[in-house]
């Protein structure tokens, strides 16, 4: 049972950084660490389809005029390449906002940002509120 | 010769077009207050030429729109429609003459939007009156809600609001949750969404289910105000008082237990219910609603409060005839639409007649002035008299189909229920004139009572006394629908 | 930073090679491993490095932002271009072969052209990102 | 050229924008801008009708990117279904960009319009493609590209207010982690099939029983399919994200996003997986319905007591998504169909109602809260009737498109012996007349501030004529849509039973 399990021991790792990066995203309060928790639930996907692709003992999918050579499927690999560019993007576009976030509100922790939303909604509620409520005469 | 699709379209467009022409007469009040009786008299027309139509046998239909496979929008006349299509085109003429005096006696605003909305109602049950299909009876059934509303926020302020906000709650609420569904059972269980004269859920609709569905429908028509979701029509009452006559005597509550009626003759069919008593619950309610409701009305001293609870218990006579699930008392009901509306449209006349003249809707306000309104409260009494059922009021003839019918259902209590009903009746009716006539002035009012008010109620009380002599025609067609 | 010799001149010396090692990366990109995504992260490399020891109005100054635009819309362009002159000459979308005279000549075009878009892109993706960054704490800290 | 054009028409509904969004990224003159993005708009609408018409001689088409053959090639498949959010994105689109031409300036700095209208194509381009794709990670790419283009979008809000940049992260952060999740299940599931085209998958599951990897990978990808489709209870990034970002980008996302996004979820559950299959009849029955029921309460309850205009309208929209995924979990072909009819009308009610929401705040030029819509609809009569028009037909009011969806809806529950169901979904819509009520009621019957002098646009208001005139015509002649979403719904679920 322990050596059927730990034969696979990448899967371990994936699901190991899997969880470690939602639970950042999801546990932390600071917009930072969610950015970098969701990069490393990203990789660990990485991971995961590269563990897919790779076959024990294999080579990189170039033909090389050896009969029999065992490859390895370069399918996932391209795939994940495709999903590190969106999973770049993501960070950089994450980055940006936290930065700007960051001028905006002097501070990048959750629980202050949404204190001063809640001041902001209420004050733009509470602005208005003299006009209603009066019906047309 | 003029088709009968013509006709049809004579009768349901004339309100429509002074819906839409209305607006645009704003500027010239006299030109605009014209043209209400003046579609009254148009649709009128229509409505009584397919009244002959259908009385020789003939169906007037009309397809006007396809929306989608199996849903679509058109008019078929059936018997039970083209009399209350009458009534409501009839009635529109008087009820239309005398908003033009109620609304200038009284100085209200915003007449243009009063008259558009008054057309639009009365477009909305002709619609009703002459659908061919539950879909299309849902749609104008929807529309009449929403085309009343204005009318009864029409004074603005934060009672009408609230009142509008009640009525809109309450009939939109039960007819979308439960009227909707239950149409909607219907066509899933036929496979379409069409009626016929003895009923369609015979053999599709398992016996044990139709109380079930019964109910659905019974509470998804609000507009017939059994007892649980009768609160909007009191609520209504702060609308002008010719919104009130068109309310609780002509469009909405007609429309209501016209759709009653017509679910349960053309829908369940008289048979399917006598043979599965499915509607016995519904006698019980009905009952229930038209005593308890008789009994509150007395202790309400405004005048169009009394009247509106009336105007439940009545129509639970309606209610009941169709429950009763038997020929004679089907047409009683029937006939109890037309007699009712012409005798309730007439106290509903007077009613405001007395706010307008005389700045009074207390009825303990009454006492005495009977002499310096003579003629006003002689109408009074006349409809009472209608609503009590006494000959030769044409209320005597519902009144004494339904009891026939109640006997030949063998439900010999509601026969009990309606002469109690009719005691009471007799108490909170006669109250307003007795007052008006043998009790002493405690103060003196001037009175200033327009013309264009008297002449419709003269008319309609008139109305109340023809029909007694003219119920052939009705009756013969109330026989065509139960045979 | 620039008063730092070692940095400077370091930086001087490494600049050629890392763009020529990123043309080599993007070329041989057909017969061995390589391509454009690689390519272009070297490439940008160089510029960002130069951005980074000489200051970012110097790095501006020898790759403007709007040189970076352009060609970060380029790269994009060129590979669509691809996709839609082999639809216009009567295949699909990106179909290589009809490119050529014969297919492995198609098809050897074809990839070319699109892995220079993507280089392209990707090395202007790269340095925009940097800009952006690299100019946004400088806004900040004027305020 | 014409033959050229039809033969290629699957991949230009999609590179149509994304290669435009790349040239107006260059274009430094904002009007011209606006003009290009409005042809590409119109052109990918035209291109859209005339894959309409070539679907219904076909059945299906099926494009091979590259030339390579599916399975193992990039494949875009058009068929009846996909179709239907292929037209909702394209009409929605050319018809916000119109009306995008006022409101956009008054929002994002001039500087950044070109931008703005570049990452709006891109945005468009990644719907379209999400929809038309064939390939199983193919549409992952798309799913990214429309969401991170919608969150740049979402963010371009921040200029006018910073909630703006709250709302884009955590529409950002929700969203990958929701794409991510789909790419493990799409990883799975080429684990143990080998493939990645959709159509391929499916035969593969077909012979595949009883193995857990299979579950997970289907778990993996529905969930993540439901954040992006805003599904209860993983909505909580709508609201924000709708409410905050800039007026035009509201009414573009409101009416499409979630709609690829529930389409792609139809798709998964009905044609790569069996729906005769336990799995997902009890995924329907046991998680999507009662989750659907939830959305239609939460939603309609929030937004009653919701202050602020746009997000009362996300609120709604999150109940009216219930409804879809409602009609999806019944699982028969009427119901399936009824979901399509309310994926078309919804996009085009939210679309009016964020319209005319939009365009009075950018008259009065404040955000729009209960409070100060108070009189506004005596200001601008054009811009309330339709704002009444479009609330009756949220409110499933006959004779409006909503009535129709809502009726559909509704026969397919009580069909189903769903009584009950039915009963519910009527109740959350009367729920609903109490939001659009109250607004009603403050726009017509407060007294508002005077002397506003409100001169209504026409290029602000013709855009919502045209879409409540739609409202109001697939409610009278409904048979189009009624007919397109019950061929869709025979051809996904027709080949399995």
């Amino acid at each position: 049972m322990i050596s059927s399990s730990l034969g696979v021991w990448n899967y371990w790792v994936v699901f190991l950084l899997m969880m470690i990066g939602l639970f950042l995203v999801i546990g932390r309060k600071n917009l930072l660490k969610k950015i970098v928790g969701l990069t490393i639930f990203q990789t660990s996907v990485f991971l995961l389809y590269i563990t897919f692709g790779k076959i024990q003992g294999g080579t990189a999918p170039i033909l090389n005029n050896i009969n029999d050579t065992i490859y390895s499927n370069p399918l996932p690999h391209v795939l994940i390449l495709t999903a590190i560019v969106v999973g770049v993007a993501t960070t950089a576009l994450g980055l940006s906002l936290v930065l700007r976030i960051n001028s905006e509100y002097g501070s990048i922790e959750e629980d202050d940002i949404s204190a001063q939303d809640l001041v902001d909604y209420h004050e733009l509620i509470e602005t208005n509120k003299n006009v209603s409520a009066k019906f047309k005469k | 010769m003029i088709s009968l699709e013509t006709y049809i379209l004579i009768t349901i467009l004339s309100p429509l077009i002074v819906f839409l022409v209305t607006p645009l007469l704003s500027r010239n009040p006299n030109l605009r207050d014209l043209l209400g009786p003046l579609g009254g008299v148009i649709s009128s027309y229509g409505a009584i030429e397919i009244m002959n139509a259908v009385l020789e046998g003939k169906i007037p239909k009309l397809d006007v729109l396809d929306i989608a496979d199996g849903i679509k929008i058109g008019f078929e006349v059936t018997p039970l429609g083209a009399i209350f299509g009458l009534v409501a085109s009839v009635l529109w003429i008087f009820a239309a003459i005398y908003s033009v005096g109620y609304m200038r006696g009284n100085q209200e605003k915003n007449q243009t939007r009063f008259y558009t909305f008054y057309a639009m109602a009365v477009h909305a049950a002709l619609c009703i009156a002459y659908s061919g299909d539950l879909l299309t009876l849902f749609i104008f059934y929807e529309v009449l809600t929403f085309s009343t509303y204005p009318l009864v926020a029409h004074k603005q302020n934060e009672l009408a609001q609230k009142a509008g906000r009640l009525y809109m709650s309450i009939l939109v609420g039960s007819s979308v949750i439960f009227l909707l569904p239950a149409i909607i059972c219907v066509w899933v269980l036929t496979g379409s969404l069409d009626m016929s004269k003895n009923g369609v859920l015979e053999g599709n609709l398992n016996p044990e289910y139709a109380p079930y569905l019964l109910a659905m429908f019974a509470f998804g028509i609000g507009k017939a105000a059994l007892i649980p979701i009768h609160k909007w029509l009191p609520a209504a009452m702060v609308a002008p008082t010719p919104v009130s006559a068109l309310l609780h005597a002509v469009a909405v509550v007609k429309a209501g237990v016209f759709t009653m009626l017509l679910i349960l003759t053309n829908v369940f069919g008289i048979d399917f219910l006598s043979k599965t008593g499915a509607s016995t619950w519904l006698i019980w309610l009905a009952s229930f609603t038209l005593l308890i409701t008789s009994i509150i009305a007395i202790y309400k001293d405004d005048i169009k409060a009394r009247l509106a609870y009336s105007t439940i218990s009545q129509l639970s006579y309606i209610t009941l005839g169709g429950a009763l699930a038997s020929a004679m008392a089907t047409q009683g009901a029937v006939l109890h639409i037309v007699t009712h509306a012409a005798g309730k449209i007439t106290l509903f006349f007077v009613a405001g007649a007395i706010y307008v003249g005389a700045k009074m809707s207390k009825i303990s306000e009454l006492n005495g002035h009977g002499k310096s309104m003579p003629l006003i409260f002689l109408a009074f009494f006349i409809g009472s008299l209608s609503i009590i059922g006494v000959p030769p009021m044409a209320g005597s003839w519902s009144k004494f189909f339904l009891m026939l019918g109640a006997a030949e259902s063998g439900h010999l209590f509601v026969l009990v229920v309606f002469s109690i009903s009719t005691i009471l009746n007799a108490y909170y009716l006669m109250e307003i004139p007795a007052r008006a006539f043998f009790l002493k002035k405690d103060r003196d009012i001037k009175v200033k009572m327009p013309t264009l008010i008297t002449i419709p109620i003269i008319c309609t009380c008139f109305l109340t006394i023809i029909l007694f002599f003219a119920m052939e025609p009705f009756q013969k067609l109330t026989s065509i629908m139960v045979n | 930073m620039d008063k730092n010799p070692i940095l400077r001149i370091a930086t001087k010396i490494l600049f050629a090679p890392i763009i020529l090692f990123g043309l080599y990366v993007q070329f041989h990109g057909d017969f061995g491993p390589g391509g454009g995504f690689q390519a272009g992260v070297i490439f940008a490399s160089a510029f960002i490095l130069y951005a980074i020891v000489f200051g970012l109005e110097k790095g501006k100054e020898l790759f403007p932002l709007n040189i970076n635009l352009f060609l970060l819309a380029l790269g994009g362009i060129l590979y669509g271009g691809v996709g839609i002159a082999s639809m216009l000459l009567g295949e699909e979308f990106l179909s290589y072969n009809v490119l050529g005279t014969s297919n492995q000549a198609g098809q050897h075009i074809g990839i070319l052209l699109v892995e220079f878009g993507v280089g392209l892109t990707v090395s202007n993706v790269m340095i925009a990102l940097f800009y952006a960054f690299a100019d946004f704490k400088r806004s900040g800290e004027t305020k | 050229m014409t033959d050229i054009i039809i033969k290629n028409l699957p991949i230009l509904v999609v590179i149509c924008p994304l290669m435009m969004s790349l040239i107006v990224v260059l274009i430094p003159y904002n009007f011209l801008s606006w003009v290009i993005t409005l042809s590409t708009t119109f052109i990918t609408f035209i291109f859209s009708l005339l894959l309409y018409q070539e679907v219904y001689l076909h059945t299906s088409i099926s494009y091979a990117l590259g030339n390579w053959a599916p399975p193992l090639g990039i494949e875009y498949v058009i068929d009846k279904v996909s179709i239907v959010p292929i037209i909702i994105i394209s009409l929605i689109s050319f018809i916000t960009t119109i009306f995008s031409s006022k409101i956009m300036p008054a929002e994002i700095n001039s500087s950044s319009i070109s931008k703005v209208y570049s990452l709006w194509l891109l945005a468009i381009a990644g719907l379209i493609g999400l929809v038309t794709t064939g390939d199983a990670f193919n549409l992952f790419v798309f799913l990214e590209i429309s969401s991170l283009a919608s969150v740049a979008l979402v963010a371009m809000g921040g200029q006018k207010d910073k909630q703006g940049l709250v709302a884009a992260y955590n529409y950002l952060v929700l969203g990958a982690v929701g794409a991510t999740l789909y790419v493990i299940g799409v990883g799975l599931l080429y684990g143990i099939t080998g493939t990645l085209n959709l159509a391929d998958l499916s035969k593969r599951i077909a012979e595949i029983n009883d193995n857990k990897a299979l579950i997970a990978g289907f778990g993996f990808m529905i969930i993540g399919i439901m954040v992006k489709a805003a599904v209860f209870p993983l909505h909580i990034w709508l609201p924000r994200a709708y409410a905050y970002a800039p007026s035009a980008v509201s009414v573009l996302l409101a009416a499409t996003a979630t709609k690829a996004s529930l389409y792609i979820l139809a798709r998964i559950l009905f044609s790569v997986f069996d729906i005769s299959d336990t799995l997902i009849i009890n995924t329907l029955q046991y998680v999507i319905l009662p989750l659907s029921i939830l959305a239609m309460f939460a939603g309609t309850i929030m937004a009653i007591f919701e202050k602020d205009i746009k997000r009362l309208l996300a609120h709604s929209s999150i109940a009216q998504i219930g409804y879809i995924t409602l009609a999806f979990a019944i699982g028969t072909k009427a119901s399936v169909a009824a979901g399509f009819i309310h994926l078309f009308n919804h996009a085009l009610i939210k679309g009016a109602l964020f319209m005319a929401i939009t365009s009075m705040s950018f008259y009065i030029n404040k955000r729009i809260t209960i409070n100060n819509l108070s009189g506004l609809g005596r200001e601008m009569p054009i811009t309330f009737v339709c704002f009444v028009i479009c609330s009756l037909s949220l409110a499933g009011i006959p004779l409006t498109a909503g009535f129709i969806s809502k009726l559909y809806i509704i026969k397919a529950s009580i069909s189903a012996d769903g009584i009950w169901i039915a009963m519910l979904i009527l109740a959350s819509s009367a729920l609903s007349v109490v939001y659009l009520w109250k607004m009603i009621e403050a726009l017509w019957f407060h007294e508002g501030p005077k002397n506003l002098l409100i001169k209504e646009n026409s290029l602000v208001y013709i855009p919502l004529l045209i879409i409540t005139f739609l409202n109001i015509y697939f409610g009278l002649d409904a048979s189009l849509v009624v007919n397109s979403s019950f061929e869709a719904s025979e051809q996904l679920l027709g080949a399995r039973k």
